[in-house]
């Protein structure tokens, strides 16, 4: 095919004179605009016309993700829009600011879900999603991205094993914190076959989340304004004591 | 009609056939070796991979209307059974062989031609091609070498047992024979983080005198049949010597920054597959570089490619990988490094 | 500096465009018949897939964003991709008539090509600066010339192989293709290995 | 090639149903089979590779390619007349990218969790090779109602060859057909996902990106053992004749 | 003359093999004469170049050593009569060719007296030790080996005269003489050498003079010591007996026995380092290369008067009974060779002509001796068994490392195969010698020299086709361009015509019809309306006679062979 | 929204009026590709391509219009040839009879009449001799097109095969190849012609 475009190259060999070339630009340009703005148009009609079905499907989807490991029975509230950012912790793994999404039983803070960042997997980041419980509980766990070797390190997604759902209902303290491991290192989370390495770094990046929320509990169920203030506190405080 | 038949008259003993059974006689040491090492699962890997290999040669022959049985004497599908079944887990099930034949002689060798044809090495396709596709039973059916201490020895019925049908005898559980190759336990712990050199060495359970325990005296009799070879004229010294002395040279020049994530030349070389894969893999003649200095490139090529992804990739040893990665180059190299003809001078060398 | 080599080492080799993230393969598969026609493509390959890079950036930094009109990216990248290489053409063809030779045919062609939009595109979705934009266009077209000029190399030497009938031509390119992204798949991990 | 074919298909049309289907069938069997985008023209490997690890997935991404090719094809047809050669391209692509952009959004709104998956490939239908050349060799040449017409067919012999390898992928890699199902045809139709072989293993391969290449290196495989033996049938059929000329 | 062994460095050339050479079969000191025949079949083109011209008609009566076919051209070289006898027939015999086809032979039926025709010699032997030599002028030298039809022996077949005087003008500073003699089985310079060494010495202070050559470097592998020793000793023996002014530099090097040492290439490169430029010829480096049988039969010539007429052929092989080497006369059948050196009918495997490297399988016993044959090998079964079929090539390149060239065998090989002429050439396949180690290395037994052969030839024929199109093209452009002028002369004449000569209308008419017929005419006519066709042809070509003048004539600008052929024909036509 | 249409048609305006201007400043001289397709053919100017010609045959080709296989003088190789030179898929020759070898014309001398009908039907002027004069072909301008054959008014042209002599003979392309179901044979006929030849 390409070649005969060569081939066929349209030739225009006229002569340069001034008026042609202006004239024949005017034209392109003119054919090309229009085309530009009947194009453009379409578009844009399209998108007036699904702007809002567009927003409702983000909406939807990143609630159904949520409620995955967040029961819609347990909290009333939007959830969508009841989220604060928290500085980046090291213990999230994420050195960017993390979105905490928190649920609410009418006035009662029931549960908070943010990402966690396993660093250390097989093959590099793991990126998990993880739901806590006020009671320090874990309500549920779900791997968003990675990159484990697929046959091996990939049973973390529950769309291929059930393994990550062997953390629901755990705390900090339940089991000892020397549990917290894989069987192989003495802990009582099973590993895959042949694959130590992926469920070592979930079971780690888990346990750090849990160690997040106990650390910054109250923090996070703060509104963004009285977040930003208390986070201003602290830092005039540190910059004090320096 | 008078046919022209042209000189020369004078024809060589040496044939494509007896060169690959030279190449398999010298492997035997290495496979007793092996076969001590890591027990009956070896044997039962070739034998069972041979039998498939003429099969599929035959079939493929017949498929394509060539005639059998000069090809199959010429034993280049038998030697590519016996490096298949030397690289594959000694534990693996029969399936396993069975799918790495397919691909390593159907797919790999007679979709381009048969034997001549291939530009990728076939067993090497066929075991990068199960690696990626079985990680599990590519990683964990390894056994631990019969001089390890608390070694429960499994005899060949059990693991003919085992490798046909499944079936473990009740004592023992596979997590009791099975070891993590040395390669992968400086893969998983150094590379992660999780222990240094210094840590690892202090088990005792991972070196051994030269290489990874186990796997040198394997390597060793590897060696010891390459250099049979060279001495018979089947390979040429570019390809191994190349191959070694970069492999060497880049874990002593990184050992030197940083010893305690980077184990010694003498661990790279005499552990995984590394001596199988410079004397009987790298100079696998249909899929190598042909030039001397091809051969040099392609050898070097390799031994860097094993050292970075030894090092920095994600698998724990690359022989296969690097082979396939540097077969790719080989047009290219021929191409680049015609030596210089008789009576041209170097500039009117560009073909 | 160590970062912007890491996203090179990745995009050329461990997430190779052509063999991994599957973009540009109708060039792939039809220029490389002959080496010097994979030479010439892969060549204005990486000219093209570098400015429309940063070109691409620069109208998404500069008139989708401010705009707010980001759901126009389609439209407008392929628009300045175009522009771009047709301005290429031109001003190749003004200064060095040599140079048209060697990329003239190829540049038309290149503008249809899934590798330079979809550069273009992954460059917004992961979020990538100027430079990192740059440097992430040239790593796709490295990789893509790389692989293409060796895939044209083999494909070459496959010509005078004895092929069954029915794998000759389109479908053994194809399994040679597969196994490259086999080996490619060696790399797996050296981005974070190296990290 | 492209010129044999707007000689087939001139511009000629006596309206007479026999004439119609007499112009109208060359057109079916070149899309679907033999002037096929991907089976002969290699055109459009990139979507064909990169979403054809499921059945669903290729689907998705073939309905939408249909759909493009359609209009495109349509719009393009109507200005064919009007369009200097110098600007052709530019303004075919500007066409073209308008479309996409426009099912992308219908996409994103309806069948949101299907965008997410085929990801920048549905934007990148814009480059998808058979579509401009669909465009430039048919389109520009034909009238709207044929142009529509081979739209239609050219899409449907891309979104078959792309529905096959797809389900001999998920076949051969999982072992199971239409899996998630629900995400093209809602959250009622999980059903249609079939287990064919049960306790599979899994062959990894087919899903991987090599899979991809080697499956439709033995798809284009099957199509010239096919091409072939229908040449020597004919051939067996037309030796016994005496030459007539 | 400064005599040594090993003045010289070795220079050792890459790739070659070791090869059993077999010599022991044939290498006796004698050289036994063998019998005249009763028939001599002597080919004219028995050299590279353009064929002699017979100049002599069946029913002569010739003697030994008269001229029957005389040089064409300057690469050319006369044929002689190598005994007495009459002339029987000038026709295509079966030669020795790997062709198997015929060529052009006078065949001379021998009276038995073997009478020598008058021969001059320049000079007498013994003139040499004085001042004969030097009374010699380089013209009368090479004016006498043009003369005496010597071509190169060592295989090349090269007219001698035509490269002296190359060299000559090249000022050449070396000359180098061969004395390996490489190949297996092969001992006919070995037996020269020891036999006749003072001719050889004497061959080559001629030839040395032509060129002006200051020194001379005799090459001569180490497994031949006897020959070395006899050629040692006669150098030694003309040092010493001449003056000191007359002191010539000749030295003779022991080259480590490895095929090819013998390649003209190979041994300039061991003996002086240097390279024969590709596409070049050792003139280009000052170098001239002579086969050490040459070198005696300009001896022949000059001391003698003798032309080319007999050579010395190595008879060996496992089929022969007692190998041995032989003076055969030139043009005596091989059948009668072998018959006097006796051989083994029912063991016999091949019969080929050369060694085994480089030689050929004949296509048939029949075939007579030529000025090129210095070895009659015949084999028994299992001594050169014939390969098994070829193997698909496994790159294995030990083609590679053994071509002597540094060549890619197994690229030309993939190349040729698949007939891409042109990366044939990338590959330099016009710089093999075609010396055989390619194919000899290879383990998949693949002819590689043939398809290199076979390249080759593919190519020089496409240069020809293309040289034919391209001149085809010219030819109808150029045609194209007449007819056009033509029409329009054409056209004005008419219009002239009609003007003046209305009453012509009659026959203007006629010419068309007739036009039309011819243009329509049928390809399968009836055979039996020949007769009428012919009378209405000539009726039509008469009425056209007008027309033709007006088409200019096409054969104006000819070239004179051109011009000869057609005149040639319009003789043949004469005659008949 | 009315922006972003605006910046749209901004855009497309400026990159319309560069084109326009590429588009003069563009000269696409008359395609070398015609030259380089010409060179190919075998200009033996028969026709059997059904253009008046080789080069109008090379433009159809270049134009897209013929495809590459129509040319059977020029046989495989000529088909190989373009397809090398355009890139795309070698197709088998339409002709289904294969040419043995090179033919050339020759003249029976003593039937010739001298009509000139074959001086005009050759296309490179090969023919020679004026009119009622004998005429010839000159054997090395022959391209062998048998043009000449069907107008001579008595037969007397005949396309002969080029003599096989041992200047013009070739090394055959080796055919001992263990694929090559005849290969075992091959060599024995040599050893039987030498063995009839032995034993006479
Ligand atoms: C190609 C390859 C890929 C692997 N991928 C993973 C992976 O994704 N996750 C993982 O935990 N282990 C992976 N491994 C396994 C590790 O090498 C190692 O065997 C294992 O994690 C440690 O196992 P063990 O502690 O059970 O012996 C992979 C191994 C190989 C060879
Ligand atoms: C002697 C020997 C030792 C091996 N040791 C290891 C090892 O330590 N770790 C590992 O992953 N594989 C090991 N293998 C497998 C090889 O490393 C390698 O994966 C296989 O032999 C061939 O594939 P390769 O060529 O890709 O390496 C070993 C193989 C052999 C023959
Ligand atoms: C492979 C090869 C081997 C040769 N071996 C010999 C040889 O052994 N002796 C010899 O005189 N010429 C040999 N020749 C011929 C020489 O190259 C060269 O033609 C010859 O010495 C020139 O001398 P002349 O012109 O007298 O024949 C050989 C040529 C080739 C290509
Ligand atoms: C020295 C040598 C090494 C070889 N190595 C391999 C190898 O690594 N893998 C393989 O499949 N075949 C190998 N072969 C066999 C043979 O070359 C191979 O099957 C071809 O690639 C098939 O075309 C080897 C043969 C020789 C002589
Ligand atoms: S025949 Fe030619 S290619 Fe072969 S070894 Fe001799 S010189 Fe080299
Ligand atoms: S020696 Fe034979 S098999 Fe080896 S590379 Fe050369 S041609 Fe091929
Ligand atoms: S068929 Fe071939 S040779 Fe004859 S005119 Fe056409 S192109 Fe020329
Ligand atoms: S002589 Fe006849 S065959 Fe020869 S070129 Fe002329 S017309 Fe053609
Ligand atoms: S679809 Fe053609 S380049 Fe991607």
């Amino acid at each position: 095919m390409s070649k005969e475009h060569r081939a066929m190259n349209p030739s225009k060999p006229q002569s340069i004179d001034k008026n042609t070339l202006i004239r024949n630009m005017i034209i392109s340009a003119a054919l090309l605009a229009g085309f530009g703005g009947l194009g453009t148009t379409l578009v844009v009609g399209t998108f007036e016309l699904t702007k809002d079905q567009i927003e409702a499907s983000e909406e939807a989807n990143l609630l159904k993700n949520l409620n995955n490991i967040l029961p819609a029975s347990i909290y009333n509230n939007d959830l969508l829009s009841t989220h604060i950012k928290v500085p980046a912790d090291s213990l999230l793994g994420s050195d960017k600011p993390v979105n905490v999404y928190q649920a609410w039983m009418d006035k009662t803070p029931v549960a908070v879900a943010f990402p966690v960042i396993a660093p250390d997997g097989y093959n590099g980041d793991i990126h998990l999603l993880i739901a806590i419980k006020a009671s320090g509980e874990i309500s549920g766990v779900r791997v968003i991205a990675h990159k484990e070797t697929p046959g091996l390190g990939d049973k973390i997604d529950i769309n291929k094993n059930d393994w990550i759902l062997s953390f629901n209902g755990k705390s900090i303290a339940n089991p000892a914190q020397k549990l917290w491991r894989v069987k192989k290192d003495g802990g009582v989370f099973d590993q895959f076959t042949g694959a130590t390495i992926t469920p070592r770094a979930v079971v780690k990046a888990v346990y750090r989340a849990l160690d997040y929320y106990n650390a910054n509990r109250r923090r996070l169920f703060l509104d963004q304004e009285n977040l930003n203030k208390y986070y201003h506190a602290a830092m005039r405080g540190k910059d004090s004591k320096e | 009609m008078f046919v022209a038949q042209s000189s020369p008259f004078l024809k060589p003993a040496l044939s494509v056939s007896k060169m690959m059974l030279v190449v398999t006689l010298a492997l035997i040491p290495g496979i007793i070796t092996s076969t001590w090492v890591f027990g009956f699962g070896v044997l039962v890997n070739i034998v069972l991979a041979i039998i498939f290999a003429l099969g599929f040669e035959a079939l493929m022959l017949y498929l394509r209307k060539r005639p059998i049985k000069v090809y199959l004497n010429d034993k280049s599908a038998l030697l590519t059974a016996v490096l298949l079944g030397l690289a594959l887990p000694p534990l693996a099930p029969w399936w396993l062989t069975l799918v790495g034949i397919f691909f390593a002689i159907v797919i790999a060798k007679h979709l381009y031609g048969g034997l001549g044809y291939n530009p990728f090495n076939p067993a090497m396709a066929a075991y990068a091609i199960l690696l990626i596709s079985f990680p599990a039973e590519m990683t964990t059916l390894w056994p631990s070498p019969s001089m390890l201490a608390g070694h429960e020895s499994v005899n060949f019925l059990q693991t003919l047992n085992f490798q046909l049908f499944n079936q473990l005898p009740p004592s023992v559980t596979l997590d009791a024979i099975s070891y993590a190759t040395p390669l992968d336990v400086v893969r998983t712990s150094v590379i992660n983080g999780l222990a240094s050199i210094s840590e690892i060495e202090e088990t005792g359970k991972t070196f051994g005198m030269l290489g990874g325990l186990g796997t040198e005296w394997v390597n060793l009799a590897f060696l010891a049949g390459g250099l049979f070879l060279l001495k018979k004229g089947v390979i040429q010294w570019h390809i191994p010597l190349s191959l070694l002395a970069t492999l060497g040279f880049f874990s002593l020049l990184f050992g030197s920054f940083e010893l305690d994530s980077n184990p010694s030349p003498l661990f790279q070389l005499f552990s995984g597959a590394t001596m199988l894969g410079a004397f009987f893999i790298a100079t696998d003649p249909v899929t190598a570089a042909t030039t001397p200095k091809g051969r040099i490139i392609y050898g070097a090529g390799i031994g860097l490619l094993i050292y970075i992804i030894r090092t920095w990739g994600g698998y724990p040893d690359a022989i296969a990988f690097s082979v396939l990665i540097m077969n790719m180059c080989v047009p290219m190299l021929d191409y680049y490094t015609q030596p210089r003809v008789y009576g041209h001078n170097d500039r009117d060398q560009q073909p | 500096m160590s970062e912007y080599f890491l996203l090179l080492i990745s995009t050329i080799f461990v997430n190779n465009f052509v063999l991994v993230k599957f973009l540009g393969l109708c060039p792939f598969m039809g220029s490389s018949r002959k080496l010097e026609v994979a030479a010439g493509m892969a060549l204005a390959t990486t000219f093209v897939l570098t400015l429309s890079s940063a070109s691409s950036y620069l109208a998404n930094q500069y008139i989708l964003i401010p705009l707010d009109i980001e759901y126009l990216r389609t439209i407008t990248f392929i628009l300045v991709i175009a522009a771009v290489v047709n301005f290429t053409e031109m001003v190749v063809h003004k200064t060095s008539p040599m140079l048209y030779q060697v990329l003239g045919m190829f540049l038309p062609l290149i503008t249809t090509n899934c590798a330079v939009l979809g550069v273009a595109l992954l460059n917004v979705q992961t979020g990538y600066n100027f430079f990192e934009s740059i440097i992430f266009g040239f790593g796709a077209a490295v990789g893509f010339s790389m692989v293409m000029v060796l895939f044209a190399s083999i494909r070459e030497r496959l010509a005078s192989a004895d092929v069954p009938e029915i794998f000759q031509g389109a479908p053994i390119a194809l399994i040679t293709a597969g196994l490259m992204s086999i080996a490619f798949l060696g790399f797996t991990g050296l981005d974070k290995g190296l990290h | 090639m492209s010129e044999t074919i707007s000689d087939t298909f001139g511009e000629d049309n006596i309206e007479t149903q026999t004439s119609l289907i007499r112009e109208y069938t060359p057109i079916a069997k070149d899309g679907l089979w033999n002037n096929n985008p991907i089976l002969v023209q290699m055109l459009g490997l990139c979507p064909l590779l990169a979403v054809s690890n499921s059945v669903i997935n290729a689907l998705g991404l073939g309905l939408a390619t249909i759909a493009v090719l359609i209009l495109s094809n349509m719009c393009i047809s109507l200005i064919r007349n009007i369009v200097r050669p110098e600007i052709r391209l530019p303004v075919f692509v500007i066409i073209i990218a308008s479309v996409v952009t426009a099912i992308e959004l219908v996409m994103h709104a309806y069948f949101h969790e299907l965008y997410l998956i085929l990801g920048i490939f549905i934007p990148l239908i814009v480059t998808n090779c058979s579509i401009i050349a669909r465009a430039e060799a048919f389109a520009s040449r034909n009238t709207f109602g044929k142009a529509a017409f081979d739209g239609l067919m050219m899409g449907l012999g891309f979104t078959l060859v792309l529905v096959v390898l797809g389900a001999m992928r998920e076949l051969i890699g999982l072992g199971t057909l239409f899996a998630n199902a629900h995400i093209m045809f809602g959250e009622g139709m999980q059903w249609l996902t079939i287990t064919v072989i049960p306790d599979y293993h899994g062959f990894l391969l087919a899903i991987l990106p090599p899979g991809a290449f080697m499956g439709l290196a033995f798809l284009l495989a099957l199509k010239n053992y096919i091409s072939l033996k229908q040449k020597a049938a004919k051939k067996r059929q037309k030796s016994p004749l005496p030459e007539t000329v | 003359m400064s005599v040594s062994q090993q003045l010289q460095g070795i220079w050792p050339f890459p790739g070659g093999i070791k090869l059993d050479g077999k010599k022991s079969l044939s290498c006796q000191t004698v050289i036994n004469h063998a019998e005249l025949p009763r028939e001599l079949e002597i080919p004219l083109s028995q050299h590279i170049g353009h064929p002699a011209e017979a100049v002599v008609k069946v029913g002569d009566s010739v003697k030994k050593g008269q001229l029957i076919g005389h040089a064409k051209g300057f690469v050319s070289a006369p044929v002689h009569a190598s005994s007495s006898g009459i002339v029987t027939a000038i026709e295509e015999r079966l030669v020795p060719h790997p062709s198997g086809l015929p060529a052009l032979c006078v065949i001379i039926d021998t009276d038995g007296y073997d009478h020598w025709y008058d021969c001059t010699a320049l000079i007498a032997k013994n003139d040499a030790e004085h001042n004969g030599l030097n009374a010699l002028s380089a013209e009368q030298i090479t004016g006498k080996v043009a003369e005496a039809g010597i071509v190169g022996l060592g295989g090349a077949l090269y007219p001698s005269a035509a490269k002296l005087q190359t060299a000559r003008k090249k000022d050449s500073d070396t000359l180098i003489i061969n004395a390996a003699e490489c190949e297996p089985y092969i001992t006919c310079d070995d037996a020269l050498m020891r036999n006749r060494p003072e001719e050889i010495i004497l061959g080559i202070l001629l030839i040395k003079k032509v060129v002006g050559a200051e020194r001379c470097l005799i090459g001569i592998e180490d497994n031949k010591p006897e020959a070395w020793q006899a050629l040692l000793d006669t150098i030694q023996g003309y040092q010493r007996a001449s003056h000191e002014h007359d002191k010539q530099s000749i030295e003779i090097i022991q080259v480590p026995t490895r095929y090819p040492a013998g390649g003209e290439k190979q041994l300039i490169q061991v003996l002086t380092g240097r390279e024969v430029p590709s596409q070049g010829l050792p003139m280009d480096i000052g170098i001239i290369c002579h086969n050490i049988t040459t070198a005696a039969a300009v001896y022949q010539a000059v001391y003698r008067g003798e032309p080319l007429v007999s050579r010395i052929v190595t008879i060996t092989g496992g089929a022969i009974k007692k190998p041995q080497n032989m003076e055969v006369a030139i043009g005596t059948s091989i059948r009668e060779v072998l018959d006097q050196a006796g051989w083994h009918k029912e063991r016999v495997d091949k019969i080929i002509m050369g060694g085994p490297m480089m030689g050929f399988a004949l296509p048939s016993i029949d075939v007579p001796v030529t000025k090129a044959t210095n070895c009659i090998l015949v084999s028994e079964p299992g001594e050169l068994p014939t390969p098994p079929p070829a193997m698909p090539c496994i790159r294995c390149a030990r083609c590679a490392d053994s071509c002597p060239m540094s060549l890619l065998p197994q690229q030309m090989y993939w190349y040729a195969k698949a007939r891409e002429l042109e990366k044939v050439q990338d590959y330099n396949i016009f710089d093999c010698i075609e010396c055989g180690c390619c194919s000899y290395s290879c383990p998949s037994n693949i002819p590689l020299v043939q398809y290199f052969r076979y390249a080759k030839n593919e190519i020089w024929d496409d240069e020809r086709e293309r040289n034919k199109a391209n001149l085809a093209r010219e030819r109808h452009e150029f045609r194209q361009e007449r007819l056009e002028k033509a029409k329009k002369a054409k056209q004005e004449a008419a219009r002239l015509r009609k003007e003046k000569l209305a009453k012509k209308k009659a026959e203007d008419k006629k010419n068309a019809a007739a036009a039309k017929d011819g243009g329509s005419k049928s390809d399968n006519k009836p055979a039996s309306s020949h007769a009428d066709l012919i009378a209405e042809a000539i009726a039509r070509s008469k009425a056209k006679k007008a027309q033709q003048q007006a088409l200019k004539k096409n054969t104006e600008n000819l070239t004179e062979a051109q011009q000869k052929q057609v005149n040639e024909a319009n003789e043949r036509r004469k005659k008949s | 929204m009315l922006w972003g249409i605006l910046a749209l048609i901004a855009l497309a305006a400026f990159f319309g009026l560069l084109l326009g201007l590429a588009a003069i400043v563009f000269k696409v001289e008359s395609s070398p590709v015609v030259e380089q397709i010409d060179a190919l053919l075998p200009q033996t100017q028969c026709g059997q391509c059904s253009f008046a010609g080789c080069r109008p045959y090379a433009e159809a080709i270049a134009a897209g219009e013929a495809p590459i296989n129509l040319c059977p003088p020029g046989g495989e190789k000529t088909v190989q040839a373009l397809a090398d030179l355009l890139d795309v898929d070698v197709l088998p020759l339409e002709e289904d009879e294969v040419l043995e070898g090179p033919v050339v014309a020759v003249i029976i001398e003593d039937t010739c009449i001298g009509c000139t009908l074959c001086i005009q039907a050759c296309p490179v002027d090969a023919i020679v001799g004026a009119a009622k004069q004998m005429h010839t072909v000159i054997e090395s301008e022959c391209t062998g097109c048998e043009l000449c054959v069907a107008p001579c008014p008595v037969d007397c042209i005949e396309m002969i095969p080029v003599k096989k002599t041992i200047s013009n003979w070739r090394w055959p392309e080796p055919q001992y190849d263990v694929n090559n179901e005849q290969a075992a044979n091959i060599f024995t006929t040599i050893e039987k012609v030498l063995a009839e030849s032995t034993h006479p």
